[in-house]
C-alpha cells in the first residue's frame, strides 16, 4: 500500500516507476487502501500525532501481513533525533512488529527492492535472486 | 422420469444439461480470462509507461495472477466491525451473477453458444444491470463514506450511460429484426455493422467504457478521491471477486461490440471462435489503452457528457436510422 | 456548429494522447532490471562511512580516534571512537568506530570535518536487514573484511 | 416432481419471501432488498409462463431502473443513516394486518368460486413480434397514452427536480 | 509605496529605523507597543502589504511578535516588532486584517502560549494533547489548564444532509500525511479545514540545539523536492550573517543545481497533479526524465534526493567536465520531451474540461494569505524573488518570468511547464558563463561565531518564496532560527478556494499547489 | 386445471399474485416512510402484472393481451417511480423528513 510519509515516499515512487519497475517482481500494484494489503511500507518518519494512524491502519490490513521500515526515521528515528524531542516515535517498531528495515536517509530504490527480495526470503526461506555485488 | 424431463425441458427452456455444462465452461473461462487481463493489463501499462512488468514469477510473468490469485484466496477474510454484515457478504455474490448470466447467451463460435435464447440482448442488458446493484449494496453495506460516495456516483452514472447503451444496441437490433445475438451475427454475413452505424459503435463503446468504470470513467473507484471507491472495505477473496467482476464485465462489453458491430466469429480462414477472439481482444486492449492514457473526468461532467451529448446524439442515429429503413 | 468542431477537436486530442501512449508501448523499456543488472554507482556516491586504509602500514586505518567527527555529527551517530597507541606509533590507531547508520543522514560533515581524511563513503547502496542492529556498524571491523576480499 | 417443479416452488417461495420483507423488515435498504427478489421471482414465475421476453422486461424495468431509482431515493433522503426507524404504532399494525389478510381470504374465495374457462390451445407462445403487432395495431391508442404518460412523468419530474433545486 | 514619514506621523509612538538591505535582508525595523499592532496592520493592508510572515521569538525576559510585511511589485520588506509579557503573553489577532495570521497565530499559541484576542478558533495545529508544554520556550512553560482547553479541538457540528469525511492523514492524494476535514453536502464541499502537524520534525526547535553547520542537513529534509533551494537559503543566510564571501564559481554551481533541483520538482509535480487527476502513465514518463536530473546531481553531490550540498563558503565538492557534459544533454533531451508532454497532456481535452476554470485565485485573495510562486504568478503578478531580489548567479542571467491570466488550475499547470523551460535556459547560460577558479571560500573561520543580530534570507523555491531568518546570540549555536515556507502560506487558500467545489475539483486544486508537506510542518 | 404440474396450476399463479397485493397493501398501509409505501406500490403492482400474464396463458392463450397490459404496467411503474421519488425528494428537502404520518399539511 502507499503509504508516502515523508523524503523516502519519493523514493518509493522512483521504485515504482519505469527506471527500477517494481512491478516485475509483482508488486506493483500500490492500493490506497488497508484492507487490500498485503505489505506496508512505512516511508517516512513517524509522529506521535501519526503513530495512532500507523497502528490502526496497520490493524486493518488482513493477515498475513508485512512491514518494511523504509528510511532512518522510519527505523529509528534517524536525524530527526535529539535530547528534548518531543514530537518523535523513535522507529516505527515500537508501534507495530516491523520485519524488514531498510537505512539510509533515503534509501536507494535498490534498497526497497533489497528489503523486498528479504521479505521473500524470510517466508520462503531461500533467495531466488541472484545477490548483486556487494560494493565498498 | 424422462416424461417428467421432458416437461422440464419444455418449461425452463432446452436442454438443461447443455446450460449446466455450458455454465461450467463459462465459470472458467471467466476465471482464465480475469486472470488473463490481469497480466495483460499490467504488461500494457508496463509497456505504455516502458518498463517491462510482470517478469520475474514464471515465464514472462504468466504465473504472476495466479500466484496472486492464491495469496488472495489465503488471505484473512475481515469483516470490519461497523458493516452491515448481510449486505457486506451479498454485494460480491450479486456482483458476479449478471457476469456469468451474461456469457451464456454471448455466441463465440457457429454453435459455440451456451444458449441461443430469443431474447438474448435483453438478458445482458437486464443482467448488466445486476452489477450497479451490487456496487450500490457494497458501498452503503461497508458502512464507509468514500464506499458510499463511490456507490452514489455508480448509481447515477449507470442511470446515465445505460440509455445510450440500449438506445445504440436498439439501432442494431431494428436493422436485424431479431434480439438473438446469432441472429445478428449471421447477419452481418455481407458487411459489418460497424460500416453502416459508425456513430453507433462509438456511442456504444463510450458508453460501455463508462458501464464498467473504466478510466476516464472510473470514478466509483476513483483512487485519488475516493481511496478505492465502493470497495475500500473489501479485502481477500470477496475484493477479488470484484476484481473478476470487473475483468469480466470488460470482456462481455468487448464481445458485445464484437457481436454486434464487428460481426462477431465472422471472418475468413481461420474457426470462428478465433476470430472472436481476436476482436474481442482487440477491444479489451483498446480499453486497457485508454486506462493508462487519459485522465479520469469529473463527475458532472461525465454526467453533462451523456444526457447532453450521447443520449441526443443516438436519438437522432435511431430516429435517421429508422427512417432510412423504413424508405 | 462550433459544438460539433469542439467535439471533434477533443476527440483529435485523445486520438493524439493515445497515439504517445502507443509509441511507448512499441519503444524499448528503461527498466534496469535490478539485481540482474545494477546502475553504475556514481563514486561520489555517499552510503555509510568507511574508514580509510593508511598507505604505508595497509593494515591498520588512518582513524586515530580523535572524536572530532563524533563531536561533529549532527545527529550523534557516531556512537562510540576507541584507540590504543601500539608501540612505536606516534598516533592513536582505532580499535573501534561504530556507527550506527539508522541515525545518520548522509550529509557528510564528519568526512568533512575528519582532520586525517581518514573518513571516505562507501558504495554500499543496497542494504537492508532484519534488525536495526544491523546498521551499527563497527567500521574497523569492516576494514578488515573489505581487506580480505 | 421433477427438476422443474422443485425450481418453480423455490421460485414462488423466494417470491413470497421477498415480499414479506419488503414489507416487515425494518430498514429501508432490506426493504429494496426484498422487492428485488421479488421482482426477480416474478420474472422466474413469468419464464414458466412462456413469456421470456417479459421475464426480461421485467428485470431491465424493474430491477434496472425502478429498484435503481429506489435506491438513489433511499440515498438521497437517508445520507449514512444506516437503518432509518420504520416501525409504526401497534395498533396501526394490527390494522393493517387485519386489513391485508380479510381483503386476502375476500379475494381468496372470490377466486375459488369463479369458474374459470380454460384456453384452448395449449401452447401458449407471444414472441416479440407478436407483441409488437398487438402494441402498434389493435392497442395503437393505449400505447400512445402510455407513451403520452412517460412524457409527462418525465417532465413532471424534471419540473419537481428544478423546484426542488430552487428551494434548496 | 511605503513612506517612513508617513508612517513616523501615523505611528509617533513607534521606534522607526531604516536597516541596511544588503547586511540585513529587510528594509525598515518598527517596534511597536501591542495595542497597535491591528492599526499597523490595517496600514499595510491599504497599502497593498502581504503578511510574509508572523512568528515569535522567546528572549527569557520578553517575548518578541515578529510580523514581516512585504509587497509584490518592489520588494520592500518591513519588520515590525513588538513585547509580551513572558508570563501572561497575550496580543491582538490580526486574523480579520489578513487572513493567513489565523494559523499563524494558532501557530505561535500552541509553540509559545501567547493568547491571542479575538482569535476566532485557537486549537491544536500541528500539536495533539500529548505534549504539555510550550515546545519553543527557552526556559519550559507548561500548557496552562485554561490553554488546554482552548487547544482542544472543536467538534465540527453535523447538521442534518451534510457529512465529514476526512481526507488523510493517510489519503492517496494529499502528496504525504496532510489531513483535510471536508464538510460535504453530496458531492459538494462546504467547508474544510485542514490539519497539519503529522510530519512536524520539529526543525526549528532543533536549529537551537545543532550549531549553523551541524543543521545543514535539516534544510534539504524539510522541502525534499527543493532540498537545494532550502540548503541555499540555509548556506546564504549564514554566509550574510559571518561576512563569508562566496567564490564565483560556487555561485554559478549554485545556480546551475538549483534550477535542475527545480526542473526536478516540477517534473514530479507534474506528474503528481495528473495522478490526482487519475491519468497515471505522465507520472512515469515525468520520473523517466526524473532519474536524468538525479543521476547529474547524484553523480556531483553523491545523493538522490536530500543533497545537502552546499557548504558556508562554497560548495561540497566541484562539478567536473562530465557534469557539463551530461547536463547539456539533459537539457536537450528534456526540451524534446516538452513537445510529447504538450500532446499527451495539455491539447487532452479531458484534461483541459478538468483544470480550466477551476480554483481562480486573485490578487486581493493572495494578498490576504501571502501566497508565492507559482501560485501568484498564475494570476498576473511576475513576482519572482530571482528576479526581484537576486541572488546567487541571477545577478547576471537574464530571464523571464511566465505569468498566467485567470489563476485558475490551467494556468498554474501552464507557469510550471514554461518555468521548467526558462529553467533550461538559464541553466544553459550559466554554463556557459561558468568561471573558472576555487569552489570554496578559502579562509573560513574553524568556528563559525557570527556577530549578534538577526537577518532575513529569501530564496525563491519551486513552490515560492521561502525566507530564513535568524537571530544569533554569538555563539555557534542558533538563538532562534525561523523558517517562513512557500506551501504554507499556499495551502492555506485551500479552505477558501474549495468552498462549493466537487470533491474531484478539490483535489485537483491541492494538487495544483505542489504542496510538500514536511516544508508545512517543519 | 391443465396438467399434474404445479407450474401448470393456474390457481397457484392467482394466489401467488394475490399474496403479493395483499403484502402490498399491508406494506402501503403500515410503513413510515414514503419510500417504504413506495416501495410496497410496487409489490401490487406486480402482483397486477402476474395475475394478467397468469390469466393470458390459462384462459385466453390464443392472444398476448395479458403481457402487453403487464408492459403497460411496467410503463406506468416506471413513470410512477420517477414522479414519486421527484416529490420524495421534494418532501425531504422541505420538511427534513420523509414520514408519511407527520406530513399534515398535504391534507390542506
Amino acid at each position: 500500500m502507499t503509504f508516502g510519509l515523508a523524503c523516502c515516499a519519493i523514493e518509493m515512487m522512483a521504485t515504482a516507476m519505469a527506471r527500477f519497475d517494481i512491478d516485475r517482481f509483482g508488486a506493483g500494484i500500490f492500493r490506497a487502501t488497508p484492507r487490500q494489503s498485503d505489505l506496508m511500507i512505512v516511508a517516512g518518519t513517524v509522529t506521535k500525532k501519526m503513530a495512532p494512524t500507523v497502528v490502526t491502519l496497520y490493524e486493518q490490513m488482513p493477515s498475513p501481513k508485512w512491514v518494511i521500515a523504509l528510511g532512518n526515521c522510519a527505523i529509528s528515528g534517524g536525524p530527526f533525533v535529539f535530547e528534548g524531542q518531543y514530537n518523535l516515535v523513535e522507529g516505527v517498531d515500537l508501534l507495530i512488529p516491523v520485519d524488514v528495515y531498510v537505512p539510509g536517509c533515503p534509501p536507494r530504490p535498490e534498497g526497497l527492492l533489497e528489503g523486498l527480495m528479504k521479505i521473500e526470503e524470510k517466508i520462503t526461506g531461500k533467495r531466488r535472486f541472484p545477490v548483486p555485488d556487494k560494493r565498498w | 422420469m424422462t416424461d417428467v424431463l421432458k416437461i422440464a425441458v419444455e418449461a425452463i427452456g432446452q436442454d438443461t444439461l447443455r446450460v449446466i455444462l455450458g455454465l461450467i465452461g463459462v465459470l472458467i473461462l471467466v476465471v482464465i480470462n480475469a486472470l488473463m487481463l490481469t497480466w495483460a493489463e499490467r504488461k500494457v501499462a508496463g509497456h505504455m509507461q516502458r518498463r517491462i512488468a510482470a517478469k520475474e514469477v514464471g515465464p514472462f510473468g504468466l504465473i504472476q495472477p495466479i500466484a496472486d490469485s492464491l495469496k488472495l484466496l489465503g488471505k484473512e477474510l475481515i469483516t470490519p466491525m461497523k458493516v452491515d454484515r448481510v449486505l457486506y457478504f451479498l454485494a460480491p455474490v450479486i456482483c458476479f451473477i449478471p457476469v456469468l448470466v451474461s456469457f451464456v447467451v454471448i455466441p463465440f463460435g457457429e454453435g459455440l453458444q451456451v444458449r441461443d435464447i430469443n431474447v438474448g440482448i435483453l438478458v445482458i442488458l437486464a443482467f448488466s444491470s445486476l452489477s450497479v446493484l451490487s456496487i450500490f449494496i457494497a458501498g452503503w453495506g461497508s458502512n464507509n463514506k468514500y464506499s458510499l460516495i463511490g456507490a452514489a456516483r455508480s448509481v447515477a452514472q449507470n442511470i446515465a450511460y445505460e440509455v445510450p447503451l440500449l438506445l445504440s444496441l436498439l439501432i442494431v437490433v431494428i436493422m436485424v429484426g431479431s434480439l438473438s445475438l446469432k441472429d445478428i451475427v449471421e447477419a452481418q454475413k455481407g458487411m459489418w455493422f460497424i460500416l453502416y452505424q459508425p456513430i453507433a459503435f462509438l456511442i456504444y463503446f463510450i458508453a460501455g467504457v463508462a458501464e464498467t468504470n473504466r478510466t476516464p470513467f472510473d470514478l466509483p473507484e476513483a483512487e485519488s478521491e475516493l481511496v478505492a471507491g465502493f470497495h475500500t472495505e473489501y479485502s481477500g477473496m470477496r475484493f477479488a471477486i470484484f476484481f473478476l467482476a470487473e475483468y469480466t464485465n470488460i470482456m462481455i462489453i468487448s464481445a458485445v461490440a464484437t457481436t454486434f458491430f464487428l460481426g462477431g466469429y465472422l471472418g475468413p480462414y481461420l474457426p470462428g471462435i478465433v476470430w472472436f477472439l481476436i476482436k474481442t481482444y482487440f477491444l479489451v486492449f483498446v480499453i486497457l489503452w485508454f486506462r493508462w492514457t487519459f485522465p479520469r473526468v469529473r463527475f458532472d461532467q461525465l454526467l453533462n457528457f451523456s444526457w447532453k451529448i450521447l443520449i441526443p446524439v443516438s436519438f437522432i442515429n435511431l430516429i435517421v436510422t429508422g427512417g432510412i429503413l423504413k424508405l | 456548429m462550433t459544438k460539433v468542431t469542439e467535439i471533434i477537436k477533443g476527440a483529435a486530442s485523445l486520438i493524439i494522447g493515445m497515439g504517445v501512449t502507443i509509441k511507448a508501448f512499441f519503444s524499448p523499456v528503461v527498466t534496469v532490471q535490478y539485481p540482474r543488472q545494477t546502475i553504475d554507482i556514481t563514486p561520489r556516491f555517499r552510503g555509510h562511512t568507511k574508514l580509510l586504509g593508511d598507505e604505508e602500514m595497509p593494515e591498520r586505518t588512518k582513524c586515530v580516534a580523535c572524536g572530532i567527527c563524533a563531536k561533529n555529527c549532527p545527529s550523534r551517530s557516531i556512537k562510540k571512537v576507541e584507540g590504543e597507541k601500539k608501540e612505536g606509533e606516534k598516533k592513536k590507531t582505532a580499535t573501534t568506530y561504530i556507527l550506527d547508520f539508522t541515525t545518520c543522514s548522509q550529509c557528510g560533515i564528519c568526512v568533512e570535518s575528519c582532520p586525517f581524511d581518514a573518513l571516505a563513503f562507501s558504495a554500499d547502496y543496497n542494504p537492508a536487514g532484519y534488525s536495526r542492529e544491523d546498521f551499527l556498524y563497527d567500521l574497523v571491523k569492516e576494514y578488515e573484511k573489505r581487506k580480505k576480499v | 416432481m421433477g427438476a422443474a417443479e422443485i425450481i418453480f416452488i423455490i421460485i414462488a417461495l423466494f417470491t413470497m419471501i421477498g415480499a414479506l420483507m419488503t414489507v416487515l423488515s425494518g430498514s429501508l435498504i432490506y426493504a429494496m432488498m426484498g422487492l428485488i427478489s421479488t421482482l426477480f421471482g416474478v420474472a422466474g414465475l413469468y419464464i414458466y409462463l412462456n413469456a421470456p421476453f417479459l421475464a426480461m422486461m421485467q428485470i431491465l424495468i424493474y430491477v434496472g431502473a425502478v429498484s435503481i431509482l429506489i435506491a438513489f431515493a433511499i440515498m438521497l433522503a437517508g445520507p449514512f443513516t444506516m437503518k432509518p426507524k420504520e416501525w409504526t404504532t401497534v395498533t396501526k399494525f394490527i390494522g393493517s394486518i387485519v386489513v391485508s389478510v380479510v381483503s386476502f381470504v375476500l379475494v381468496f374465495r372470490a377466486i375459488m368460486q369463479t369458474p374459470w374457462v380454460q384456453g384452448k390451445i395449449k401452447n401458449f407462445n407471444v414472441t416479440t413480434k407478436d407483441l409488437g403487432r398487438i402494441f402498434l395495431d389493435r392497442l395503437a391508442f393505449p400505447f400512445e397514452i402510455i407513451s403520452l404518460l412517460i412524457v409527462i412523468a418525465i417532465i413532471g419530474a424534471i419540473m419537481l427536480a428544478l423546484f426542488s433545486r430552487r428551494q434548496g | 509605496m511605503v513612506e517612513i514619514e508617513e508612517l513616523k506621523r501615523l505611528f509617533p509612538r513607534a521606534e522607526i529605523a531604516e536597516i541596511p538591505y544588503e547586511e540585513r535582508g529587510y528594509h525598515l525595523s518598527i517596534a511597536v507597543e501591542k495595542g497597535d499592532i491591528p492599526d499597523v496592520a490595517d496600514t499595510f493592508a491599504k497599502k497593498g502589504c502581504y503578511l510574509f510572515d508572523l512568528f515569535c521569538v522567546d528572549y527569557l525576559d520578553f517575548l518578541e511578535l515578529v510580523y514581516f510585511f512585504n509587497n509584490h511589485s518592489a520588494p520592500y520588506r518591513i519588520k515590525v516588532t513588538t513585547k509580551l509579557d513572558p508570563e501572561q503573553p497575550t496580543a491582538p489577532s490580526i486574523s480579520r486584517i489578513f487572513t493567513i495570521a489565523h494559523w499563524y497565530e494558532r501557530e505561535i499559541h500552541e509553540f509559545f502560549g501567547v493568547f491571542f484576542e479575538g482569535h476566532p478558533n485557537l486549537t491544536y495545529l500541528f500539536l495533539h494533547e500529548g505534549i504539555d508544554f510550550y515546545p519553543l520556550r527557552k526556559k519550559q512553560v507548561k500548557v496552562s489548564e485554561e490553554d488546554k482547553k482552548r487547544l482542544m479541538p472543536k467538534p465540527p457540528g453535523e447538521e442534518e444532509d451534510t457529512f465529514f469525511i476526512n481526507l488523510g492523514p493517510q489519503h492517496p492524494s494529499t502528496h504525504g500525511v496532510l489531513r483535510v476535514i471536508l464538510k460535504m453536502d453530496g458531492e459538494y464541499i462546504l467547508w474544510a479545514e485542514p490539519v497539519l502537524g503529522y510530519l512536524h520534525r520539529m526543525h526549528e526547535k532543533m536549529a537551537e540545539n545543532r550549531t549553523y553547520q551541524q543543521f545543514l542537513p535539516n534544510p534539504g529534509r524539510m522541502d525534499y523536492m527543493g532540498a537545494l533551494n532550502f540548503n541555499l537559503a540555509h548556506v546564504k543566510a549564514v554566509e550574510k550573517l559571518c561576512g563569508i564571501e562566496v567564490p564565483e564559481r560556487a555561485e554559478y554551481v549554485r545556480t546551475i543545481t538549483c534550477e535542475l533541483n527545480r526542473i526536478g520538482s516540477h517534473l514530479l509535480w507534474l506528474g503528481a497533479f495528473l495522478a490526482d487527476l487519475g491519468g497515471l502513465t505522465p507520472f512515469l514518463y515525468v520520473f523517466d526524465d526524473r532519474e536524468q536530473v538525479l543521476d547529474i546531481l547524484e553523480a556531483v553531490t553523491g545523493s538522490r534526493l536530500t543533497y545537502s550540498y552546499f557548504r558556508f563558503g562554497g560548495l561540497y565538492n566541484d562539478v567536473d567536465g562530465e557534469f557539463i557534459e551530461k547536463t547539456k544533454r539533459f537539457i536537450e533531451r528534456l526540451r524534446g520531451r516538452f513537445d510529447m508532454y504538450n500532446r499527451l497532456i495539455t491539447g487532452n481535452v479531458i484534461f483541459i474540461n478538468r483544470v480550466k476554470g477551476v480554483g481562480i485565485m486573485d490578487e486581493a485573495l493572495i494578498r490576504r494569505y501571502g501566497s508565492s510562486g507559482p501560485v501568484i504568478r498564475s494570476t498576473g503578478l511576475p513576482y519572482d524573488i530571482r528576479k526581484k531580489e537576486p541572488y546567487a548567479a541571477y545577478r547576471d542571467i537574464d530571464f523571464e518570468i511566465p505569468t498566467g491570466v485567470n489563476g485558475d488550475n490551467m494556468d498554474r499547470y501552464m507557469i510550471r511547464l514554461k518555468e521548467m523551460e526558462i529553467s533550461l535556459n538559464i541553466i544553459e547560460e550559466a554554463i556557459n558563463r561558468l568561471p573558472d577558479g576555487p569552489y570554496r571560500a578559502e579562509k573560513l573561520p574553524k568556528k563559525l561565531k557570527p556577530p549578534k543580530g538577526d537577518l532575513l534570507s529569501t530564496v525563491e523555491s519551486p513552490r515560492g518564496e521561502l525566507g530564513v531568518y535568524i537571530v544569533s546570540d554569538e555563539t555557534e549555536i542558533p538563538y532562534r532560527m525561523r523558517w517562513r515556507v512557500p506551501s504554507y502560506s499556499n495551502l492555506m487558500t485551500f479552505p477558501e478556494l474549495a468552498r462549493g467545489c466537487l470533491i474531484a475539483d478539490a483535489i485537483a486544486i491541492l494538487g495544483s499547489y505542489d504542496i510538500v508537506v514536511p516544508e508545512i510542518d517543519r | 386445471m391443465t396438467g399434474g404440474y404445479l407450474f401448470n396450476n393456474l390457481y397457484i399463479y392467482l394466489f401467488l399474485a394475490l399474496f403479493l397485493l395483499c403484502t402490498g397493501i399491508l406494506g402501503v398501509l403500515f410503513r413510515k416512510t414514503l419510500i417504504g409505501m413506495l416501495i410496497s406500490l410496487e409489490l401490487i403492482l406486480n402482483g397486477a402484472g402476474l395475475n394478467l400474464v397468469a390469466l393470458n396463458r390459462f384462459v385466453s392463450p390464443e392472444d398476448g393481451y395479458g403481457v402487453v397490459f403487464t408492459l403497460f404496467i411496467m410503463g406506468i411503474a416506471a413513470s410512477e417511480t420517477a414522479i414519486a421519488l421527484g416529490i420524495i425528494i421534494l418532501v425531504f428537502r422541505k420538511y427534513r423528513h420523509i414520514e408519511g404520518e407527520k406530513l399534515k399539511e398535504m391534507k390542506d
